[in-house]
């Protein structure tokens, strides 16, 4: 369905304003930052996903045989940090979100552009230190760095990656600072609320636990680095200091932060949903405000990570009751999303694919979920493989399949070009497939009770065809990750350029040139109309009219 | 236990099920009705308050029974029968040290008879573990500085896995062992091949050695209280609180004397912080608990082998009653 | 012009007030920290803090004046999650069955 | 109204881009919140479970001290309101003049703090090999001594709250160095001064963190 048209003179854009690495690294255009967000997060994509496919090799067979026990401990610590950290959080949030909150209000730019800039160098810093952290020994304390083990007994570069991890928490924080004050000022005229892009809505919902739950994890980790270098014990059992304290406050973060991942993820998937079936969202202000319930019931549900860790059993009972309290904005979204498909007019473009895709592996994940909080169950397959899959299907099935549905449907109005859209097609097949056959598996796995971290597991033998199976599945999706970045780079130089509105596809950031100009439009935008006014744009004579060119 | 969460588990599977395969019929099949046909516009629906309410209303129904089953099989996983056999366990990087009631030792193994209750009070020499035994569904994590405690109840013989489920360090997939559940005569057998006396007694010697018995006198109240019955009561402490004296209360005790300190009594003992090992505090609790009257269902006890002393008489019991308020000596 | 156009009069005399009222509060509280009140000298200390602070951020920082809702909606979140964590972290310890 | 040359590209409107800087600060105060109030979650505990050992390791630490740092830091933030004022009533020198006398109180501020750990020092209460607290009766509890360990923890809170306190006030001292340049080249125009205004709410916060810091660390269980 995409049109691609011939344009003869290239109009001057964000692109091609300026050239020169310092127009660049100096620039304060928010999709310029936007991009340098992407070049380094698929870097740090791609580092992440090495050490995940060394785990998955490790496990093929029970014994320990591929790496040592010490580096398998390193490799699935760095996995878990370089994916959460430097992955996860910053995806959607700081390439899409960077992108097109601006674009999708009708703002020229940023509220503060210095601090975006700023906000990328901190994360840049933060991943650099985390390298060479990685390069010169690593770390092995696993992404939860768990107290005492953490502060008195790993002897590898905790403090370091902590303090990596504090720099890029800074850096989410002001990228979250950026967005709400945005949100609340810069709207263009008529752009009230209950006209906003379900996508806004979302990545308000994000920034509000970027803001309150990042410094949670920053002040965490500097009491753990203290406690290590300068022997303040906070969480120190032999002082009488309580581990669990430590646990308390990590997940107190590191729980919302999983909604970091998903909400922006859950926004992109509804424009996808609103665009390829060409209606108005099922439920417009259900959506919207479950957005804001997930990101404020996600800060009360935390100690469900510690049901055996040794926490009361009465807080134990309201932390699983709580946990089912998040469950329903969750569920709202699934059947609003459901119900938006019927009487549609359906389009299978690989944007679709990959938000059906969400919308099954999401399902699962969230579902599963329900599992973890029953307090019965969750005894048996916490710390198990049961816990690896389930969040895996949250953040890679969910958060990662939405991040692809996303770049694909939006790549035409970043770079200007249309991407394949056969290969396109094929790759969200791979990603699928691959992704089932490698964490499916996991799920009986963790049944069985394989428990999660073990490089050897040669007491039982009886584990390894499911690892086998998960192991095939993880060099399957490596190959569907690896297509995306091909075809991308591929259509920079190849590919057909791109209409102002390739997917005739209503929100603001459809209405100005494809790659936009520098601030985004000529004039300023005002808007008379709902969002997803497809009706309006699907009439029989529908004249597109460019506002604010 | 097993048994019950995996009903529960069956029914979440029942019910989560049906709803992944709903949400999942509806996708496909609205996806394969209204495929885009060309001259076929979509119909806008602004939403419905009837549906949302409706798709609100009933998961969070569900959501409720799953939460309420849930926590009934978590409070039977996490209230140890009272009679239960008793068993120490240390944890340490990366090993499990196991000391039975009856005094013997195990590695990585432990040894239990088919049909009886057991209760493990655990604490950890470094970093947090987890001691899981899948089969019998039940984990829980060992922490430094504490105690906690799981209970399980073997209904079949034969060698199950127990694994450490908290990250602990570089071996911690090598902190693996075998829970060995023999048929009673077996294990009977078992547990007299190898006993050294049991735990209550090595406490008892330990108790002597360290002269904790100068004040904590069992004939009349010393300086420090006398400890006969204190395991399992209320007892009142100086600053006005009343705590239960459960293990980690007695723990607490020996390690660290001043912060929960009696009614009635000067704060005088000295900590043993750093003075015993781990196993040494087990065999002083275990050693307090045996002299303690809340030992209910003896005989079963007795009958299994143990050789715990028998309960206080009518005389001692009168003088056992150390945490009633102004008893100073 | 001016957003503060609408303090017209001048506030000067509002500042000295609120210092000369968070200087007494300070002293009480020190004072007060010497006498025996039993369960109600943390309570008093916070009391008093939290009047301060209450000053400090109506008239110094201008919320009171502030000409729009969202200031006080930021202040008054930011106290909500503050006393989520701590609420339900107290939650766990104050219910643990050992202590 | 003129343009002004400080009305950045994107923004519309003046009042647009104060309100959105004013947010910004509103924002990130709201970070800085539950950034202490990990600190806060973490006192709060061991407060709980080790009351005598907190009272007893707060009692050796000079309250009067802390008393007068609390005062300073009230001063300053007066200085700090009629600095706002000077500059939205162009009052250029007594702007200037506020501005120093702001950052001489935080000096102040910063020299009595040094002066407390010097004796925290000298007392062996750092937390570390050298720690030591050993003997001291927890007060209203005559003949019961605070428990060494726990008391640790407290002087580990107590140096960690006080400690990232202070990280704050320098961070502040170098924003108001800023400001007294900008100011004293003239820049700020009762149109704009909006550094003034967002870097004094950041000084007010800071206050109002040490205002609940004075009773919590110094306070705990004073009276005979």
């Amino acid at each position: 369905m995409a049109k691609a048209i011939t344009q003869p003179v290239e109009r001057e854009n964000y692109l091609n304003k300026e050239y020169g690495v310092w127009s660049w690294l100096l620039t304060t255009d928010h999709k310029r930052i936007a991009l340098l967000y992407l070049i380094s997060i698929t870097f740090f994509f791609f580092i992440g996903g090495f050490f995940a496919l060394l785990i998955r090799l490790e496990l093929l067979t029970p014994a320990g045989d591929l790496v040592q026990a010490d580096t398998y401990n390193k490799l699935f610590t760095m996995h878990g940090m370089v994916m959460v950290f430097f992955f996860l959080i910053p995806s959607i949030p700081a390439v899409l979100g960077n992108f097109l909150v601006p674009m999708m209000i009708g703002a020229k730019d940023l509220a503060f552009p210095r601090i975006n800039l700023l906000s990328w160098y901190l994360y840049i810093i933060g991943g650099m230190l985390m390298l060479h952290c990685m390069l010169t020994g690593g770390v092995d304390t696993g992404w939860t760095f768990y107290t005492p083990f953490s502060t008195a007994f790993s002897n590898t570069k905790v403090v370091e990656a902590g303090i990596a991890i504090f720099i890029a928490g800074f850096s989410s924080i002001l990228t979250g600072l950026n967005f709400v004050v945005t949100i609340h000022r810069m709207r263009a005229p008529g752009m009230t609320w209950s006209r906003l892009p379900l996508f806004i809505w979302a990545h308000y919902a994000t920034s509000i636990i970027q803001l309150l739950g990042t410094p949670v994890i920053a002040v965490t980790i500097l009491l753990v680095a203290a406690e290590r270098v300068l022997h303040l014990g906070i969480f120190d059992p032999k002082l009488g200091g309580d581990p669990l304290l430590f646990q308390h406050l990590f997940w107190f973060y590191s729980h919302p932060a999983v909604y970091i991942m998903i909400l922006p993820s859950m926004g992109v998937v509804t424009e996808i949903i609103a665009c390829f079936s060409r209606k108005r969202i099922f439920g417009y202000s259900f959506v919207a405000f479950s957005s804001i319930a997930i990101a404020v019931f996600g800060f009360l549900v935390w100690a469900h990570h510690m049901f055996v860790a040794g926490i009361s059993v009465y807080s134990a009972l309201v932390f699983s009751f709580l946990s089912y309290a998040v469950a329903l904005p969750s569920a709202i979204k699934v059947f609003n999303w459901t119900a938006t498909l019927y009487k549609g007019s359906i389009h299978y473009d690989a944007p679709m694919l990959y938000a059906f895709g969400f919308l099954g592996l999401f399902t699962v994940g969230g579902l599963t979920g329900l599992f973890l909080a029953a307090l019965g169950i969750d005894v048996h397959v916490t710390d198990t493989y049961f816990v690896v899959a389930h969040f895996h299907y949250i953040m890679v099935g969910g958060a990662v399949m939405g991040y692809l549905g996303g770049m694909h449907f939006w790549w035409p109005k970043i770079s200007g070009r249309l991407y394949p859209e056969g290969w396109a097609r094929l790759a969200a097949l791979i990603v699928f497939i691959g992704f089932n056959l490698t964490f499916f598996p996991q799920f009986v796995l963790g049944y069985m009770g394989m428990p999660r971290r073990y490089y050897d597991y040669s007491h039982m033998p009886e584990f390894q065809v499911l690892n086998v199976l998960s192991t095939a599945g993880a060099t399957v999706l490596g190959v569907g990750y690896l297509l995306p970045m091909i075809y991308f780079l591929w259509s920079m130089r190849y590919g057909k350029p791109a209409s102002d509105n390739p997917w005739n596809a209503a929100g603001l950031e459809w209405k100005t040139a494809s790659p936009p100009p520098t601030f985004n439009f000529d004039v300023e935008p005002v808007v008379t109309w709902e969002a997803y006014n497809y009706d309006e744009l699907d009439a029989p004579h529908h004249q597109e009219v460019p506002v604010g060119r | 236990m097993a048994a019950h969460v995996d009903a529960l588990f069956i029914f979440l599977l029942i019910v989560t099920g049906m709803m992944a395969l709903l949400v999942f019929a509806l996708v496909i099949f609205f996806a394969a009705r209204f495929r885009h046909r060309p001259g076929v516009r979509a119909e806008q629906i602004e939403g419905s308050h009837a549906l949302e309410l409706t798709w609100s209303i009933i998961p969070l129904g569900v959501f409720m029974v799953i939460f309420i089953w849930g926590a009934v099989v978590y409070f039977k996983e996490r209230t140890p029968p009272t009679d239960a056999t008793e068993v120490y366990v240390v944890a340490k990087q990366w090993m499990w040290k196991v000391e039975h009631a009856e005094g013997q030792r195990e590695i990585n193994e432990l040894h239990v008879p088919v049909g009886r209750d057991v209760k493990l009070i655990m604490t950890s020499q470094d970093v947090i573990h987890s001691f899981f035994i899948p089969a019998f569904r039940i984990k829980q994590d060992v922490l430094p500085g504490r105690y906690t405690v799981e209970w399980f109840r073997a209904t079949k013989p034969g060698t199950y896995h127990l694994f450490c489920a908290e990250y602990c360090g570089t071996q911690h997939s090598g902190m693996v062992g075998d829970i060995v559940v023999m048929e009673p005569a077996q294990y009977e057998a078992w547990i007299n091949g190898t006993s050294t006396g049991p735990l209550s007694a090595s406490g008892e010697k330990i108790f002597a050695e360290l002269g904790c018995s100068t004040c904590h006198r069992s004939d009349v109240q010393g300086r420090g209280p006398n400890l006969q019955g204190v395991y399992g009561r209320p007892v009142q402490l100086a600053d006005g609180r009343t705590v239960t004296a459960d293990e980690n209360y007695l723990r607490e005790c020996i390690l660290d004397p001043g912060s929960k300190r009696l009614k009635g009594f000067q704060p005088i003992m000295p900590t043993f912080q750093g003075l015993v090992s781990e196993e040494q505090v087990n065999a002083l609790v275990a050693y307090i608990k045996s002299i303690s009257d809340a030992q209910p269902a003896m005989g079963e006890k007795t009958s299994a082998g143990s050789r715990l002393p028998q309960p206080l008489n009518d005389n001692e019991r009168a003088n056992a009653q150390p945490m009633e308020p102004g008893l100073k000596k | 012009m001016s957003a503060h156009s609408e303090h017209a009069k001048s506030p000067l005399k509002m500042y000295f007030a609120v210092w000369a009222a968070l200087l007494a509060g300070t002293y009480i509280t020190y004072k007060v920290a010497f006498i025996d009140l039993g369960p109600f000298n943390p309570v008093v200390a916070l009391g008093i803090a939290s009047i301060k602070a209450t000053l400090v951020a109506l008239f110094f920082m201008h919320v009171y004046h502030a000409g729009e809702r969202l200031t006080k909606l930021v202040v008054i979140s930011a106290l909500f999650f503050l006393m989520l964590l701590l609420g339900l972290t107290m939650a766990d310890y104050a219910t643990r069955l050992w202590s | 109204m003129a343009h002004n040359p400080a009305l950045l590209h994107h923004f519309a409107t003046e009042q647009q881009q104060r309100n959105s800087a004013s947010l910004g600060m509103w924002v990130f105060l709201a970070t800085e919140v539950m950034f202490f109030g990990g600190l806060f979650c973490a006192y709060l505990v061991y407060r709980h479970w080790y009351f005598g050992d907190f009272a007893a390791a707060s009692k050796s630490i000079d309250a009067t001290l802390g008393a007068t740092n609390t005062a300073v830091l009230i001063c300053s933030s007066l200085t700090v309101v009629l600095a706002v004022w000077a500059a939205q009533t162009a009052r250029k020198s007594l702007l200037v003049a506020m501005l120093a006398v702001t950052m001489l109180f935080g000096l102040a501020f910063l020299g009595i703090k040094g002066k407390e750990y010097y004796d925290k020092f000298e007392e062996h209460h750092v937390p570390g090999a050298s720690f030591s607290f050993d003997n001291v009766e927890i007060p209203g509890h005559p003949g019961e001594y605070a428990v060494p360990r726990h008391a640790e923890i407290f002087f580990s809170l107590y140096f960690i709250m006080t400690g990232l306190h202070a990280v704050h006030m320098i961070i502040g001292l170098g924003i108001f160095s800023w400001l007294l340049y900008t100011a004293w080249r003239g820049r700020f125009t009762p149109e704009w001064h909006t550094p003034v205004e967002i870097g004094g709410l950041y000084w007010h916060f800071v206050d109002i963190i040490w205002i609940y810091l004075f009773p919590l660390l110094y306070l705990i269980d004073r009276h005979p």
